[in-house]
């Protein structure tokens, strides 16, 4: 297919050229630090504690204005990013955010609020969380919502414990929860975390829950389950009503990991298949920018029976139209110190008053277009363990270039980082060999898209043992991960 | 109107055509009928920027934000240069993820590394993380570790910790089975039990009523009775004081807002955690590393990963994965900022504006000092009148008094208070005491 | 010498890759652009205006703001900035500005301020104007001042302009205005435009206006001298008092050309020295950014005498203190449609009382600690024509590396680029043969103007002919300047 | 406190010594004893950013950014998306001087390729430069090119032009001895003298009334007096009307403004100019043009140098070094985001929010059409009361009414303006002349 329209490369235009560290640049008695007129006495260290608390002023690094920003402007031009180019990292949701959101984000009325003023003087604050809540609860077709929890993970323990909480009213004791094997390594460790046991079922050969296999492990041990859906292999689980029937038939809680809700806006709703437990990524899906790490935010949404569970306290609308917090009556408790990651959640509600719901359609339309657009394309230069239609993602494997020429998953990621993208997920979902998890995301054009496409199929058909050199022109080359840990510097004064 | 998906129609038709479909509904065959929604989602349609911009501005001006700002509780205060706002929100450290591919994100690995090593020394330990979520459940980290470390359920918590992190770690450790001991303040400071078997000791330096907790003592605490010392400390407090590490603690967290990260009603914040470096393969969340690329030149990536969910699954240290990478830089970018002399002289006016608002509080009748411990930033003040009234009485008058605290107030002070601030604060409380 | 500390190196950062033009990432149809909800009658076009009026729609670039955003990073990516290293670009004054300035100018208190506004309404930028005009009169040592001038070359006119007409005013006619020969292309060009003809005037072998030859052209045609002082070698003209008495003798006005004022701020003053007229770039003295190439501020102060030809309307401070705008009596009429180029006169402002009459006494200081420090490194390396202690800059020669091994300045510059620094300004002034014109500024660290002088040594050392060759690790590498003349594509339509 | 020098006291004792010096003043040694400040500056000391910005805050508050905005003159009050401001400003653009090594300035040209073209089919000429200072100052470059392209010094300058824009030409006309004639507007449109030589005509298009001047008729004048046709246009008209270009125009010049740049009390602006190809020796400004480098990869490159005043000195085409490059970029960016059907549109929603308030203002006993000529965004209205106290009266009413002429009010509406506005001025108004 040929589009008509200029390639929207994505070339990381970034330097090569080390960078000292801070502390590296130092000069003994240089700060860029200046303070306000205080107009106070000017107590000294002994007056103010106890002598024998008092250090010596703590070493750290000691440089100009100038120099700190010139320092980490340069590190800004050793960082790939969604700004400068495409980033299809299966799984992660890697889309543009508009930079409306970054401007919510620094508004002084929502930056400059303690949040322990109480809620008469935060009204605007509490009115914003009970409309993006309203909207979340109606995007997932649920009930109600607790915004604490700070990211995905931080949402699935909190589901857990809202699961167990809900069991142990049921005066029940369940030990287990059930995740497929190609879940996501936060579920396992969020269910240890949750006192459960994990249970893991296979997928069938069309990668999706095998039921009957589920079926099998269900009984009155178990507490619940953990889905994603579509599930990490981008492929909607097409009986999920059947596997919500049965999980409820032995009394368990379905739990939605809303890591891959950017799929379905609009287009079907969790809380319709039957899920009790939802928990959004608002970086993933709301576009909350990843940060290079986080923040994120991980608001959790319940089924109408688990709200009293939910903790608190909840902002709720009054009858006189005021806000006010108020805490469900048998709640699990805080997950978090304060009202969760509230300017992420700015940003997440100005993200959803943008689009509206016409749009956020539109952003699963477009994210399954573009995930389906490359299957199709790459059907032939790579395997597709699971050749059907998918939803925002597509995972292929390099197990046909390793076959033929020793090229791995990893190489393949290396490879189209000179070719000016960032790679996709690699080696996961673990259940496909050599795997790459492609999402290019809704908010990449089809130039892009095509570009894209095309990187990898050059990288396919060019395939040789030199991919191991790769990369070659990135700001360093392949790194020592195996030194790293094997002579641990975790820090500038632990080197040697 | 409003959305951002860049399609043309007729790209959309020949994306379609391409794939033997005619609709974008087509994308979706797979989903069961039933569960499709037939009308849409019951949200308004989306607008443009310039609306939406403007009703947020509007809900944001029904906060009130001209309140002087006399509250702490581990959300603090703080002025935040120009430099460090405009660096940190640079969008190559916006619009990253976790450096997953490590030779295009040396910025946020070097960042990360710097960071590490400045919360290193602000801890006083040998190793810290790349951030954690918030102060709160920094601690239930700690916890994790130290029950791990120890094989102990029992964790001794000082009720000098914020009332909230408390909540936070009672709510955890009913998913954990750890067995959480409330222990009392006696004066402003933790009155540990004689006898136990505790697996870790959790206390904050200084406390929530701004006590500096005896950190020998409680080191002696731990020695006696075998548990890990896990202190939750002010980071500002280590421009003055001596370091948890220096005390002995085995893991330090705490709340790193202060630290160029606006008040922002609480979040994102940025928790911090440091432990000694035989603890290191129980740490939870990222770990940056320095080693070398295939030619040799210095290269950072994220290491010791086999502790990680993703690789261990049910067995990994913690189930973190995206935490506060763009906090635990601006974090960095800000202890760059202040540096060696500045870190010292914010202690320092933080610690002067706080002794000064102190004085002027306890010269008015009827205020008393909650405890006679020594404070760093923040005291703890008993009052005539109820904690939350006053707070409301002092909003009338300009001012965000403190946290209410059973038969008292809890006031903090920072670098940006001035005298003649702190001077109308003083006048308003006895106004409003009268 | 040996500096403690570690090197601010200025390596910069900057990708290789080329990027397509905004032109060849458009697709028919696609736009970025959303408009705010009106609610108006949608008239069309022909509704609106005569349809022989009517055009088809412009043709501009067709993407979306993802594309947009992602093709003006990537190029940002392409652009060497002081935020990213050294640039010591002599006569330019590319210091750090504190960020604290770019805040000031986002103020939406200044930036949402139509100009046509009456004073009663606009009365927070009055003030502003008053406070900076008064700051700057007080720098400069001068009575009264016009903000309007929006760049040096501005001011320039501004001042021949004021001259012309208080020598008409006097019912003199005068023809020619001297300037040295050292002198920046802007004067003798402004010189033109203000109706009078250029005389140069030889500078002798100190580098300095030679008194002899200059009181030899003077006479009753002469309206006025053009200086700078430091002058454009960045040597303090130590005659002036003589300089201003012969040229007042005839009836001449001094004109101060305020390009390197940085170097003398609270040390000494043009009104003290003898100067009639004054203007400032506040882009190089007061932290204005370079913008690129603009924008830039360019107020012109004045001696009492000359006080009522301002342009006007000058905000003024009344009896009642508010303020007001007044035009001059006898005003040369405006300079500019509005007032000047006022968001960068707030941040000049901000940076004034930032830096407090103390601090810009420190800037001077340390603008001439730094250069002169400079020129005595490089003594041996590269020739130094006028060996005197300078102000803000230094002028060396790569005379003796073109006759040694036909290195000329310019491929020093370039290969300056390979060391990670910004190349000084060449062949300027045009007196100096070979020029390299050093301003390290004050804001650059012992450490950095350290490595910026290891480096210009190690090209000293290394000269070879494959300096012609450079740069070679540049985004691109030398540039066919002659072709871009010879065949000349202007706009993107104009390519072959 | 407060200054940007970053040497400690060591240092600069160390570099000193180092010259054989002793001490910071010696390094003054050269400026004569009597003229070197014996006590320093008459200004206050250096403050912190924060004192700074707080003040800087007050005083800005003391300007009405409430007013909602009907005045035009030039000056336009757009939307302006977070994306352009957020790119723009990006420090590479922001702390870069003029691209004098093109090797590491690729950014910065390539962006002003792209913006001379915009400006260039904006205009409907081939050839735009890379920004003048304003508008203003841009009709002043307009004249000199086209008087010395024709030998003729004479100027017939209408009446439409803006009346800053006409002094402007005037201050600087008294340098360079070109005569001004001024040329009336008759019912909105300039009536062109029968007979003169002039150099030039300078017309602007939509005129300061919002009339929309007759093109064809002024380069029919052109033609028959031989002169060169000067077009100050408004460029947003673009996005509707045909271009200056398209009748004949031989320069236009304009005010960049309304593309991405705030009303900022007037500055910085943006001067376009564009030219036909045949004048492109006597352009003012840089010029970017495209061309290779030693690998034959394209690169652009300021070119036709020859005509500047660094090279050309008192022979050069104008004075102009610094320019508006950053608005320049600014102008790229938002014109880029707003593409071929976003600057259709904008113009659209002007022209209907223009004739919108028009119409309801018409609707109002006492107001009349100060000209019947066709407007695009701005028009004139004769009122019973005079402009500045109508001004001065609807300000008391929230609005910025319009710019005050002779017998009546200048009114301008754009794209931010809603039908809510243009209804509570039009009461307001009507409030105002009872
Ligand atoms: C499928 C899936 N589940 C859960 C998570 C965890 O979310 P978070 O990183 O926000 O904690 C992720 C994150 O990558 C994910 O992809
Ligand atoms: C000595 C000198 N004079 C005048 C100017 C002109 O100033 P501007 O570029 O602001 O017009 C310059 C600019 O580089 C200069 O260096």
């Amino acid at each position: 297919m040929t589009i008509a329209g200029g390639r929207a490369t994505s070339i990381p235009l970034m330097g090569r050229d080390e960078e000292p560290t801070i502390f590296e640049l130092s000069a003994p008695g240089r700060s860029a630090a200046r303070f306000r007129d205080q107009d106070l006495p000017e107590w000294s260290a002994h007056e103010l504690v106890p002598a024998d608390l008092v250090s010596e002023p703590l070493h750290l690094s000691e440089a100009s204005e100038r120099d700190v920003v010139g320092h980490f402007t340069r590190l800004s031009h050793r960082q790939y990013s969604v700004d400068l180019g495409a980033y299809p990292l299966g799984s992660c949701t890697m889309k543009y955010n508009p930079k409306l959101c970054d401007d919510v984000a620094s508004l002084p009325g929502l930056a400059n609020v303690h949040p322990a003023a109480p809620a008469h003087l935060t009204q605007g604050w509490l009115e914003l969380l009970v409309g993006l809540g309203d909207a979340l609860c109606e995007v997932t077709g649920m009930k109600a919502i607790t915004l604490q929890p700070p990211a995905g993970a931080a949402g699935e323990l909190t589901g857990l414990l809202l699961m167990r909480a809900w069991h142990e009213a049921q005066g029940r004791q369940r030990t287990k929860v059930i995740i497929p094997d190609s879940a996501h390594g936060t579920n396992p460790a969020s269910v240890t975390l949750g006192g459960y046991d994990t249970v893991t079922v296979p997928s069938d050969e069309r990668g999706l829950v095998d039921l009957e296999a589920l079926k099998a492990v269900l009984d009155e041990d178990v507490a619940g389950i953990m889905l994603t859906n579509p599930n990490t292999l981008g492929l909607f689980e097409e009986e999920i009503v059947e596997i919500a029937a049965a999980v409820h038939e032995v009394g368990g809680l379905l739990y939605y990991d809303g890591a891959n809700l950017n799929a379905i806006l609009g287009v079907t709703r969790p809380g319709d298949m039957g899920f009790d437990i939802v928990h959004m990524n608002l970086h993933k899906t709301f576009a909350v920018p990843h940060g290079g790490g986080g923040p994120g935010a991980g608001p959790v949404a319940v089924s109408e029976r688990l709200a009293a569970y939910l903790p608190g306290p909840v902002p709720v609308r009054t009858g006189d139209g005021t806000y006010a917090w108020s805490t469900p009556e048998r709640s699990i408790g805080r997950v978090h110190g304060w009202h969760g990651n509230t300017l992420a959640l700015a940003r997440a509600w100005s993200y959803i008053l943008l689009n509206g719901g016409d749009g956020l359609r539109r952003v699963a339309e477009g994210a399954v277009l573009n995930a389906n657009w490359v299957r199709e394309q790459l059907r032939g230069h790579y395997d597709i363990p699971f050749d059907r239609p998918n939803m925002h993602e597509c995972v292929v494997s390099a197990r046909n270039l390793k076959k033929a020429h020793g090229v791995k998953a990893l190489d393949v990621a290396k490879r189209l980082l000179e070719e000016g993208f960032h790679s996709p997920t690699v080696y996961f979902p673990l259940i496909v060999e050599e795997a790459l998890m492609i999402e290019p995301t809704e908010t990449e054009s089809p130039q892009t898209v095509a570009a894209l496409v095309e990187a990898l199929i050059r990288i396919a058909e060019g395939a040789s043992e030199a991919d191991r050199e790769a990369p070659r022109t990135t700001p360093v080359r392949r790194v020592d991960e195996a030194r790293a840990a094997r002579q641990l510097i975790p820090t500038f004064d632990a080197r040697p | 109107m409003g959305h951002y998906v860049p399609h043309t129609d007729e790209e959309l038709a020949t994306m379609l055509a391409s794939m033997g479909l005619s609709s974008l509904d087509e994308l979706f065959e797979v989903v069961p009928a039933a569960l499709r929604l037939a009308s849409g989602l019951d949200l308004p349609d989306g607008r443009s920027e310039f609306d939406v911009l403007d009703e947020l501005e509007a809900v944001a001006g029904r906060n009130r934000t001209d309140l002087i700002c006399f509250a702490g509780g581990g959300a603090y205060d703080h002025d935040i240069p120009s430099a460090v706002k405009r660096v940190a929100f640079r969008s190559e450290f916006v619009t990253a993820y976790t450096p997953y591919q490590p030779e295009v994100a040396q910025g946020v690995l070097q960042a990360l590394f710097e960071y590490q090593t400045m919360i290193a020394r602000l801890s006083g330990l040998e190793v810290a993380n790349a951030s954690l979520y918030d102060g709160a459940t920094a601690c239930v980290e700690a916890i994790n570790l130290a029950v791990a470390a120890t094989g102990r359920q029992t964790v001794w918590l000082s009720d000098g910790v914020h009332p909230t992190w408390r909540d936070t770690v009672r709510t955890f450790a009913a998913g954990t089975g750890h067995d959480i001991v409330d222990v009392p303040l006696s004066d402003g400071r933790t009155a540990w039990p004689e006898t136990g078997e505790p697996g870790a000791l959790l206390v904050q330096f200084p406390n929530r009523l701004g006590c500096i907790e005896d950190l020998a003592e409680a080191r002696k605490v731990a020695d006696r009775t075998g548990a890990l010392l896990l202190v939750a400390f002010d980071p500002v407090a280590s421009g003055l004081l001596r370091t948890p590490g220096s005390f002995g603690a085995d893991v330090v967290v705490g709340e790193g807002q202060p630290f160029g990260t606006p008040l922002s009603f609480g979040g994102p914040y940025l928790g911090l955690f440091a432990c000694r470096l035989e603890h290191v393969r129980r740490l939870p969340g990222r770990l940056v590393g320095e080693t070398v690329d295939v030619e040799g030149r210095r290269a950072y990536v994220t290491t010791l990963r086999t502790r990680e969910q993703d690789i261990r699954r049910e067995k990994a240290s913690s189930n973190v994965c995206t935490n506060q990478t763009l906090i635990a830089v601006v974090a960095a970018i800000q202890l760059s900022f202040l540096g060696t002399a500045g870190l010292r002289e914010l202690a320092l006016r933080c610690a002067r504006a706080s002794r000064y608002t102190r004085e002027s509080l306890l010269a008015i009748d009827g205020v008393e000092p909650l405890a006679s411990a020594p404070t760093f930033r923040e005291f703890a003040v008993r009052l005539p009148v109820n904690g939350e009234t006053i707070v409301d009485r002092m909003a009338e008058e300009g001012f965000l008094a403190g946290i209410p605290t059973d038969g008292g107030l809890i006031v903090a002070a920072t670098e940006k208070r001035t005298r003649s601030e702190i001077d109308a604060y003083a006048d308003a409380m006895r106004k409003v005491l009268q």
